[in-house]
C-alpha cells in the first residue's frame, strides 16, 4: 500500500525552543533575509512557532504550537493554481513545482494556515555560506512560491536506502529535519496508511485534532493537546 | 445589368419595390442604398436570416468543443489530485459557459459577413462620390438597384419613375 | 424639410469629423503627457520584473494587492460601455445614441489594462503563456479547474465580444470615411470598412448582429465580473469566502462603469466641444443610473457587513473590524462617502444634479469604488485564519507608478482613438437626427 | 535511540572495522580527515564532533558532503571541490544530546561558514578598541607575543591573566598546563553563562564538585524556582529531552510543572502553573514551601537537614512569602500539598538571572529537596558525574585581576560585552600592555587586542569537551574531518609554538592522550573518535542511578553546614529615581550573547515577542499604558550608569514593574550580522556581584524607562491574541 506521511505534534512536549526552526532552516536551505526585508515581512520560516497569549496577567498563559505546512488531504491551495505547479503527489503530499510555479499566489491566499512563502527576490547568500547548502533541497528561483515539504528529500532518501536492502521503510526510519531535531520528541512523522505506526497511534489518540479542522482541508498534521 | 433609380423618400421606394415584385422582381433582384437605414414596412423588402440559428449552434458546437478538449487534456496526462477529480463539470462549468458565448460571438459575426454580403462582392456598389455613369449615395438619398436583363429596362425605368424616382440610370457589369 | 435634415447632417458630419482631421495643440500636449506617463508605468514594471517582486510592497500574508485591485477595478471600468450600451440598446433607450460608442471604447481600453495586471501581478511574468493551453510534448496542461483560468477564457471572451461590439457599429462610419479621406487614413479606414456598400442587406445584418451581440455580451460582461468576483469568492479567506460576492461585484462594475462612463463624457464634451451633442439629458439620465447604482451597492454592502457583525465569527469579524474600525477605517469611511453619500446628496436632490455635479460624483464613485477594491482585496488578506501570520501592507512607488500609468494608458488610448474614429456614431446620429428625435 | 540515527551512527562507527583493510570505504573513516579526491558527489558522510556553542557539551554529528567553493590563485578564480558541512544533528549516543539539538546548536554551522571569520592572524595597527588590524603572518606574530609574554613573565608571572569560557576539557587542560609551565595563576571564566551560583550551592549543602543533575523524565510533579531550564540554563537540551519524557512518555503518567520565576521563561510558558515571582523573592518563596511542607507533616526527609535549618524553616513566617511575593498562602499550601503529596515530586532551582541573594534561594530549594526525600533517587536530584578530565576553569571575579594584569589571553571569553560598562572593563582593557584573542571573529574584546590569533571553528577541531550537565561519566569527542577553511590555528597549537619559543616544558592535552584512561576496558581510541565520546554506561538516565558521592548532608559537622540565610535581595539604583526592576536574561537565541553573528539566529523569532533582527525591552501593558509606551516605540532605559535604547515590547505577561531584556544583542563588534544591532542590556548594569562566588547579580540593577519616539520592532508574528481586537459590540 502507498504511504500517507503524516505527523503528530504534541503540544505537551513542545516547549517552544524552536529548535524545528534552525534545523529547517539548515535542511531545506532556506534564505536569510535581511533585517529591511525581514520588516516588510519576508522572512521565511517553513516551520514556525505560534504563540498567543491568553487571559491577563496574572492569570496569563502561552499557547504556542509549531505550524508547518499540514500536507492537507483535500488541500485549498491545489485546486486554484491554474498550472498545477502545487498539486498532490501519490503519497499525500501537497508538492509545490517550483519549475512550472508562475508566482501567481493564489495557493498562498488560499492556504488557511499562512504557511506558503514566495521568493520576492532571487535569493542570495553572502559566501562561503553557500558552503553549507544541502545538495538535496533545490534553491528556489524568485518569483516562485515554497513551502514546507515534509523533508521530501529525506523521505525519498530512506526509501531508496529501504529498496536497495529490499525491505519495507520501518516506521520512524523517516524523519523530517524538524522532527529529528526536537529535544523533547514532541513531533512524531510516519505513515498514516499504518494502523500500527507511531503517528496513527497518536492520531488516534483522544488528545488529538487537527487545526481549523472545521475548514476540512483534512490536514495530516495532528496537535496532541496539552494535558490537564 | 442593372438599373438603378434615386430616391429620396422611403414611401416612394416601398412603392417602387412592391411594384418591381409584382412584375417578378423579387428582393433577390434588389439592393437598396441608403446612408442610413430605412425603415420599409415588414414584408416589403424582407432579408431572411439564420444568424440567431447560427449564434445557438456556435455555442453548442464550441461548448462541445471545450468539454472535449478540457476532458482530453486534464487525462492526457493524469495528475494526482489528491482524490478531487481530474475532470469536474462544477468546477469547469464558467469555462465551458464562456466558451459557448465565444461561439457564439464567431458565429454571429461570422453570419454578420456572410448575411450581408461583404465577403462576396461580385458586383459594383454605388459610390459616395458618383464614378461615370454611376449614381452617387447622397445623404439623404435613396438608391434602388434592380438586376436585370436590358430587354427589361424600360419596364423597370418606368416603375422606378412611376414609384416617384428622381432619376434612374443603368449599370455595366463592370466587374 | 429635407432641405433642413441636410444642414444638419452636413453640421453633425463636419462637427463629428472635426476632431479626426484638425490637431491643436492641447491635443498634443496631452498626447504627450500621457505617454510619458506611460512610459514611466512601463520602465517601473521593467524594474520589478528585473529586481523581482520584492521592489513592491507585497508581503506574507498579503500577497495580492494593489495589481489585483487595479485588475478589478479596470475589469468594473469595462463594464461601463459594452453592459450599458448592451442595457440601453436592448431597452431602445432613445438618448443612448450618441453615448454609446465612447462607453463600448472605454470597454474594450479598459479590458485590455485590466488584462494586463494579472501578468504584472505574476512572479514570473516572462512565462505567463503557461497559463494558456498550448499544445506542447509535454503535455502539459493548465488547470482548468483554476479561477484564474476562469478569468483567462472569460476576458478573452469578453475583449473579443467587446472589440467586435465596438467595431460592427462602426463600419459604417469608416466606410464613409474613407470615401472622404486620402492617404493612410484611407488605406486604414478602407481596409476597416470591409468594402461596406450601404446596401439593405448590410444594413440588416448590421441591425440583427448588434441585436444579437447585445444580448450576448450581456451574459459575458455579467459573467465575467461574476468570475472576477469567485476568483476571491471561491477561496476560503474570511470576508472573500461570499456567495453575494457575484452579483456584489457586477453591481459595483456597473456602478463604477457608468462614473467612467460620465468622467469621460464630461471631458469629451469639454474638450471636444459637443456641448450640441452631449446634452443635459445624457447626463442626467446618466445620473439617475448612477443614484440607482449607488442605492443598489449600499444595499450589498449593507448586507454584506451587516450579516459578518450580526454572524460575529472571530476571523470574519477580525477582517470586518480592521476595515470599519481598524487601521483601514479612513479608507472605508472615504469609500461610504465617496460611493453613497455624495452621488446620493447631489444626485439624488434634484436641483442639485447638473452636469458638474454628475462629474463631480462620478469621479467620487470612480475613488471609492477603487477603495472598495482595495478593502476587498487587502484587510482580509492581512487579517487570515492564524493571527499569528497576521500583517499589513503598504504600497511601495513602483506600484503607485505602474497602477497610476494604467490611468495614463487610458487617456492615451482614447486620445488615439478619438484622433481615428468619430467618438459618436455618425450614422447613428443622423438616423436619430434624420428621424427627429433630437 | 530513534531508528535512523542508529543506522547512521551504526554505519558510521562500524564500517571500519568490518571493511577493514578493503581500500576506499576504510578510507572514508580512516584517517578522519576527508580528503578532496575522496569526497563522492552527491553522498554523504556523518562524522561526530562536539558542539561548541554553550557549556553543555552536546554530542553532535555532522553530515559532511562536496562543495565547490571559488578561491583565488596567483589573482585568478579557481574552482575548488572541499569537502563541507551540511547539517548538524546531535549525536544518538551521546547521553547529553541523545541525537537531539537545540537552534543555537545547529546554527554553528553559519559560524563555520561565516563571512565575517578572521581569516588569519592580525595584529593591531590603530589604537586599541578602534579595531584597525593588519595582516600578518603567524610565525611574526608568534614571535610577538612571545617575546611580549617572556617580558611580563620575567617580571611578574602573576600579572598574566587568561580569560576563557566555561567549557571544560582539553582546551581548558591544555590552558591550565600552558600557565603553570609559564607560572602565571590558572586561567579565570567570568563569564555570566557558567552557573557559579549553581556549582556554589551543590558544593556547600552537598559537597558535590559540578551541577547536580535533576532527574526530571523520572520525576512526577516539578517546582521549578528561578532555573529557565527548558530555556538555555545549564544543559537546554538535555532537560528538553527529559521534559518530553516527564510529560508524556511514560503511559497513563503525566508529569506536572509548576515554575515560579520573576519572567515568563520558555519553562514557564511550557509549565502547567506559573508563579510570578518578584524579582529576589525566590529565597522567601522557597522557604514557604518548605514551612508549609513541614505544618503539613508531608516533609519525608527532614532527618536529612542540619536541625537549625529545620528550625529555620519551622519558624518561618509565611506571611512573610505572601507579602514579598504576592502569592496567596492559598496557592502556597496548595503547591506544598503536591509537591508533599507527590510520588516523585522534585525542585529545580538554579539562578537563570542571578540575584544578590541567589546562591540562598538554591541553598534553600536543595534543602527543600532534602525534605522531601529525593536527593540521590530516580526522579530527585542526582549527583554530578565524574568529570573523566580535569581542568574546568575557575569561576573568579576576574575584574579585581584585570587591574594588575599586564598581559591577557582571551579565549571564549568576551568581558567587554558581557561585562557591565561600570566596571570600567573598556578602561582596564585598554590599559592592558598586551592581549591576545583567540576568538574566531573580531568581537568586542577583540577590538582591543593587540594580536588577533584565530582559532578553528568548533567544527574544524580536534577537542574533547566535559559536558556541563551529564547523567553519566561523559566526554564528547570532536576531531578534524573537514580541513580548516582559512588560515586560522588550533589554540593549542598556538600555545606549543609559544611555549617552544619561550623554551617552557609544556605538552598539549590532546584528547588521545588524556582519555587513555578514561576508556573503559574493551574500548579503543578509535572507536570512542568513530562514535564522538566516551561515556561510562551507555544509556539513558534510567540506567544505573550513581551514587553520590557524598550522601545526605553535612548534619552535624558543625560549622561547614551553611545555615538557612533569607535576606531579601539588594538592588542598585533609587526607587524614587528608577523605580523598575531591570531583568536581563540569556537569550534563547544568543545565550550570553555569543551567537549573535549568525544570521539564522538572528531571524529566528524570538519566542516572546517574535522579535528579529534586535530583541526588544520588554515591559508590562499597565506600566506601557501609562508611560504611552506602544509595541514597536523607541523607549530609553536608563540605569544610574548607564542607558540603552531599544524598541519595547509590551509584554502581556510580564510582571508589572519587571522591565525585562533579552541578552545577545548590542555588539560593538561581531560582524556583519551583529555589530551595532540592538542594544546589550549588560551594558547598564550597576557592578553588583554575589557576595560569595563573585557572579554578576545581572537582576540587582532598577531603571526608569522613557518613551522617545515611535520606531519599529521588526517581528515574525505580530499578534500575540488569538482572537483579534474587534468584539461584538
Amino acid at each position: 500500500m502507498a504511504h500517507r506521511w503524516g505527523m503528530a505534534i504534541d503540544l505537551d512536549r513542545c516547549m517552544g525552543c524552536e529548535a524545528c526552526v534552525a534545523a529547517c532552516h539548515a535542511e531545506n536551505n532556506l534564505p536569510v533575509s535581511d533585517p529591511a526585508q525581514a520588516a516588510k515581512g519576508r522572512a521565511v520560516h517553513w516551520i514556525r512557532v505560534d504563540r498567543y497569549y491568553e487571559g491577563e496577567f496574572p492569570e496569563i498563559r502561552v499557547k504556542y504550537m509549531p505550524v508547518l505546512c499540514q500536507q492537507c488531504d483535500e488541500a485549498p491551495c491545489e485546486p486554484v493554481c491554474p498550472v498545477y505547479a502545487t498539486y498532490h503527489n501519490p503519497e499525500g503530499l501537497n508538492v509545490q513545482v517550483y519549475n512550472r510555479c508562475v508566482g501567481t499566489r493564489y495557493c498562498g491566499n488560499n492556504c488557511p494556515y499562512s504557511v506558503r512563502f514566495f521568493n520576492w527576490f532571487e535569493p542570495k547568500w553572502t559566501a562561503p555560506l553557500e558552503l553549507q547548502h544541502n545538495p538535496d533541497v533545490a534553491i528556489r528561483p524568485g518569483g516562485v512560491m515554497e513551502k514546507c515539504t515534509f523533508c521530501v528529500q529525506r523521505i525519498e532518501r530512506v526509501k531508496l536506502d529501504a529498496k536497495a536492502e529490499n525491505r519495507p521503510v520501518a516506521d520512524g526510519e523517516v524523519q523530517p529535519a524538524c522532527v529529528q531535531s526536537c529535544p523533547a520528541e514532541a513531533m512524531v512523522f510516519g505513515d498514516l496508511n499504518d494502523p500500527e505506526s507511531k503517528v496513527s497511534r497518536l492520531a488516534s489518540s483522544g488528545r488529538a485534532t487537527r487545526l481549523l479542522e472545521e475548514l476540512g482541508a483534512k490536514p495530516k498534521v495532528f496537535y496532541l493537546q496539552r494535558g490537564k | 445589368m442593372f438599373l438603378t433609380g434615386e430616391f429620396s423618400q422611403a414611401e416612394a421606394t416601398g412603392r417602387a419595390i412592391e411594384a418591381l415584385k409584382a412584375k417578378g422582381f423579387g428582393p433577390q433582384a434588389l439592393d437598396m442604398f441608403s446612408t442610413e437605414p430605412v425603415e420599409l414596412p415588414p414584408g416589403v423588402l424582407d432579408r431572411p436570416s439564420r444568424m440567431s440559428l447560427m449564434a445557438v449552434a456556435g455555442a453548442v458546437v464550441v461548448c462541445l468543443l471545450a468539454v472535449v478538449f478540457v476532458y482530453y487534456t486534464q487525462r492526457s496526462y493524469r495528475l494526482n489530485t489528491g482524490g478531487m477529480p481530474l475532470f469536474s463539470l462544477w468546477a469547469t462549468g464558467v469555462i465551458f459557459y464562456e466558451m459557448a458565448v465565444l461561439g457564439a460571438i464567431g458565429a454571429t459575426f461570422v453570419m454578420f459577413l456572410w448575411e450581408s454580403g461583404m465577403l462576396r462582392k461580385d458586383h459594383a456598389a454605388p459610390r459616395w462620390k458618383g464614378a461615370e455613369g454611376e449614381l452617387a449615395l447622397e445623404p439623404g438619398r435613396i438608391l434602388l438597384r434592380v438586376r436585370c436583363e436590358p430587354e427589361h429596362f424600360a419596364a423597370v425605368g418606368e416603375c422606378l419613375y412611376a414609384a416617384g424616382a428622381s432619376r434612374v440610370e443603368k449599370v455595366q457589369n463592370k466587374s | 424639410m429635407a432641405t433642413a435634415v441636410q444642414i444638419r447632417q452636413d453640421k453633425v458630419r463636419e462637427d463629428l469629423w472635426r476632431p479626426l482631421l484638425q490637431t491643436r495643440g492641447r491635443y498634443v500636449v496631452a498626447l504627450v503627457l500621457a505617454g510619458l506617463a506611460g512610459a514611466w508605468g512601463l520602465a517601473a514594471w521593467g524594474y520589478q520584473i528585473y529586481e523581482g517582486l520584492g521592489v513592491t510592497g507585497k508581503r506574507r500574508p498579503v500577497m495580492w494587492a494593489f495589481y489585483i485591485t487595479s485588475f478589478v477595478f479596470w475589469i468594473g471600468i469595462s463594464h461601463a460601455g459594452t453592459l450599458i450600451s448592451a442595457i440601453l440598446r436592448l431597452t431602445h433607450s432613445r438618448w443612448r445614441k450618441p453615448v454609446t460608442r465612447a462607453a463600448e471604447a472605454i470597454t474594450v481600453f479598459a479590458l485590455m489594462i485590466g488584462g494586463m495586471f494579472p501578468i504584472i501581478h505574476l512572479g514570473r511574468p516572462w512565462v505567463f503563456y503557461w497559463l494558456l493551453p498550448y499544445p506542447n510534448n509535454r503535455l502539459l496542461w493548465p488547470n482548468f479547474r483554476s479561477p484564474l483560468l476562469w478569468d483567462v477564457t472569460a476576458i478573452f471572451t469578453y475583449l473579443t465580444g467587446s472589440v467586435i461590439y465596438l467595431y460592427l457599429p462602426l463600419i459604417p462610419d469608416v466606410a464613409h470615411l474613407a470615401e472622404h479621406t486620402t492617404g493612410w487614413r484611407h488605406a486604414l479606414y478602407r481596409a476597416l470598412s470591409l468594402h461596406w456598400t450601404s446596401s439593405d442587406r448590410e444594413w440588416h445584418a448590421l441591425e440583427r448582429a448588434m441585436k444579437l451581440m447585445a444580448g450576448i455580451i450581456l451574459a459575458v460582461a455579467v459573467s465575467v465580473h461574476t468570475v472576477v468576483a469567485w476568483d476571491f469568492a471561491m477561496s476560503v479567506a474570511p470576508m472573500w469566502h461570499s456567495t453575494i460576492f457575484g452579483p456584489y461585484f457586477v453591481t459595483g462594475a456597473i456602478f463604477s462603469g457608468i462614473a467612467a462612463l460620465l468622467v469621460v463624457l464630461a471631458i469629451v464634451r469639454k474638450t471636444m466641444h459637443l456641448e450640441a451633442y452631449l446634452q443635459p439629458v445624457h447626463f442626467d439620465n446618466l445620473a439617475k443610473l448612477l443614484v440607482l447604482m449607488s442605492l443598489l451597492w449600499f444595499y450589498f454592502t449593507t448586507a454584506e457587513y451587516l450579516t459578518t457583525w450580526y454572524g460575529n465569527e472571530p476571523w470574519e469579524m477580525a477582517v470586518l473590524g480592521a476595515r470599519v474600525r481598524g487601521g483601514y477605517a479612513p479608507l472605508f469611511w472615504t469609500m461610504v462617502v465617496c460611493n453613497f453619500v455624495i452621488p446620493f446628496v447631489l444626485l439624488g436632490i434634484q436641483r442639485l444634479r447638473t452636469i458638474r455635479t454628475a462629474t463631480i460624483s462620478a469621479a467620487a464613485v470612480l475613488v471609492g469604488m477603487w477603495l472598495e477594491r482595495f478593502l476587498i482585496v487587502v484587510p482580509t488578506l492581512a487579517h487570515p485564519r492564524l493571527p499569528a501570520a497576521w500583517g499589513t501592507y503598504a504600497p511601495t512607488w513602483v506600484e503607485i507608478s505602474i497602477c497610476g500609468a494604467t490611468f495614463a494608458a487610458m487617456a492615451l488610448l482614447y486620445l488615439v482613438f478619438s484622433k481615428l474614429f468619430p467618438i459618436i456614431a455618425v450614422w447613428e446620429y443622423e438616423e436619430h437626427v434624420s428621424n427627429g428625435r433630437i | 535511540m530513534d531508528r535512523r540515527n542508529f543506522f547512521k551512527i551504526v554505519s558510521t562507527a562500524s564500517t571500519g572495522v568490518l571493511t577493514g583493510a578493503c581500500g576506499k570505504k576504510l578510507d572514508r573513516y580512516v584517517p578522519l580527515l576527508v580528503a578532496e579526491r575522496e569526497i563522492v558527489p552527491g553522498e554523504e558522510v556523518w562524522r561526530p564532533a562536539a558542539c561548541g556553542e554553550c557549556g553543555a557539551g552536546c554530542g553532535v554529528i555532522v553530515r559532511v558532503m562536496e562543495a565547490e567553493r571559488v578561491v583565488e590563485r596567483q589573482g585568478d578564480p579557481v574552482r575548488e571541490r572541499i569537502a563541507t558541512i551540511k547539517k548538524i544533528e546531535g549525536n544518538p549516543l551521546d547521553p547529553v544530546s541523545g541525537g537531539r539539538l537545540c537552534a543555537r546548536g545547529q546554527a554553528a554551522l553559519q559560524g563555520l561558514y561565516n563571512p565575517d571569520r578572521l581569516r588569519g592572524p592580525l595584529r593591531r595597527v590603530g589604537p586599541k578598541g578602534k579595531a584597525e588590524f593588519a595582516p600578518t603572518s603567524w610565525a611574526e606574530a608568534i614571535a610577538v607575543a612571545a617575546e611580549k609574554l617572556e617580558h611580563v613573565r620575567a617580571k611578574d608571572p602573576s600579572r598574566i591573566l587568561f580569560l576563557t569560557g566555561p567549557q571544560a576539557g582539553t582546551r581548558a587542560l591544555t590552558i591550565a598546563r600552558f600557565l603553570e609551565a609559564l607560572g602565571a595563576p590558572p586561567a579565570v571564566t567570568f563569564e555570566i553563562s557558567d552557573f557559579p551560583i549553581e556549582r556554589k550551592a551543590a558544593d556547600l549543602v552537598f559537597g558535590w564538585k559540578g551541577l547536580p543533575v535533576y532527574d526530571l523524565a523520572n520525576a512526577r510533579y516539578v517546582l521549578g524556582v528561578g532555573a529557565d531550564f527548558l530555556g538555555g540554563w545549564a544543559s537546554p537540551v538535555f532537560y528538553a529531552r527529559q521534559f518530553g519524557h516527564f510529560r508524556q512518555g511514560r503511559a497513563d503518567l503525566r508529569g506536572r510543572l509548576t515554575q515560579a520565576e520573576s519572567r515568563m521563561s520558555i519553562t514557564a510558558q511550557a509549565a502547567d502553573l506559573w508563579i510570578p515571582l518578584p524579582p529576589g523573592t525566590e529565597v522567601l518563596f522557597t522557604a514557604a514551601i518548605a514551612h508549609l511542607l513541614l505544618r503539613e507533616k508531608l516533609a519525608r526527609g527532614p532527618n536529612g537537614v542540619p536541625q537549625q535549618v529545620v528550625q529555620a524553616f519551622e519558624a518561618f513566617d509565611v506571611t512573610r512569602a505572601v507579602r514579598a511575593c504576592g502569592v496567596e498562602e492559598r496557592r502556597l499550601l496548595r503547591l506544598a500539598r503536591e509537591l508533599g503529596e507527590s510520588e516523585r515530586p522534585l525542585v529545580m532551582a538554579g539562578a537563570s538571572v542571578v540575584q544578590t541573594n541567589s546562591l540562598e534561594s538554591v541553598i534553600t530549594a536543595h534543602y527543600l529537596n532534602l525534605l522531601l526525600g529525593n536527593v540521590g533517587k530516580p526522579g530527585g536530584v542526582l549527583p554530578p558525574a565524574p568529570e573523566p578530565i580535569g581542568g574546568r576553569p575557575g569561576f573568579a571575579n576576574a575584574l579585581a585581576l584585570l587591574e594588575r594584569t599586564q598581559f591577557v589571553f582571551l579565549d571564549g571569553a568576551n568581558p567587554a560585552y558581557t561585562w557591565p560598562a561600570s566596571t570600567g572593563v573598556a578602561q582596564k582593557l585598554e590599559r592592558v600592555e598586551t592581549l591576545v584573542s583567540f576568538a574566531p571573529f573580531l568581537d568586542d574584546s577583540g577590538a582591543y587586542a593587540d594580536l588577533l590569533l584565530p582559532d578553528h571553528h568548533m567544527l574544524e577541531a580536534t577537542a574533547a569537551i566535559v559536558p556541563a550537565v551529564a547523567p553519566v561519566a561523559a566526554v564528547t569527542l570532536a576531531t578534524q574531518f573537514v580541513e580548516p577553511l582559512y588560515e586560522t590555528r588550533a589554540t593549542e597549537q598556538v600555545l606549543t609554538e609559544l611555549a617552544k619559543k619561550m623554551e617552557l616544558t609544556f605538552e598539549p592535552a590532546t584528547p588521545k592522550n588524556v582519555l587513555a584512561s578514561a576508556l573503559t576496558e574493551g574500548q579503543t581510541w578509535e572507536e570512542a573518535v568513530r562514535q564522538g565520546g566516551v561515556w561510562a554506561a551507555a544509556g539513558g538516565v534510567e540506567a544505573e542511578q550513581p551514587k553520590p558521592r557524598k550522601t545526605g548532608t553535612r548534619r552535624g559537622e558543625g560549622p561547614t553546614a551553611p545555615a538557612l540565610e533569607l535576606s531579601a535581595p539588594s538592588f542598585f539604583g533609587d526607587t524614587s529615581q528608577f523605580p523598575y526592576y531591570f531583568h536581563p536574561y540569556p537569550s534563547l537565541q544568543f545565550g550570553d550573547g555569543r551567537a549573535a553573528n549568525l544570521p539564522w539566529m538572528q531571524e529566528l523569532p524570538d519566542p516572546v515577542s517574535s522579535a528579529m533582527w534586535g530583541l526588544p525591552v520588554e515591559i508590562d501593558p499597565q506600566n506601557a499604558a501609562r508611560l504611552g509606551i506602544r509595541t514597536g516605540d523607541l523607549v530609553r532605559v536608563e540605569s544610574a550608569h548607564g542607558r540603552l535604547e531599544a524598541p519595547a515590547y509590551v509584554h502581556p505577561a510580564a510582571i508589572p514593574g519587571v522591565i525585562s531584556m533579552a541578552i545577545g544583542d548590542g555588539h560593538r563588534h561581531f560582524g556583519r550580522y551583529a555589530s551595532n544591532r540592538g542594544a546589550n542590556p549588560l551594558s547598564i548594569l550597576a557592578p553588583v556581584w554575589e557576595k560569595s562566588t563573585g557572579a554578576l547579580a545581572l537582576g540587582a540593577t532598577r531603571v526608569r524607562i522613557t518613551r522617545l519616539a515611535s520606531g519599529r520592532l521588526i517581528q515574525f508574528s505580530v499578534s500575540d491574541r488569538e482572537q483579534g481586537p474587534w468584539g461584538y459590540r
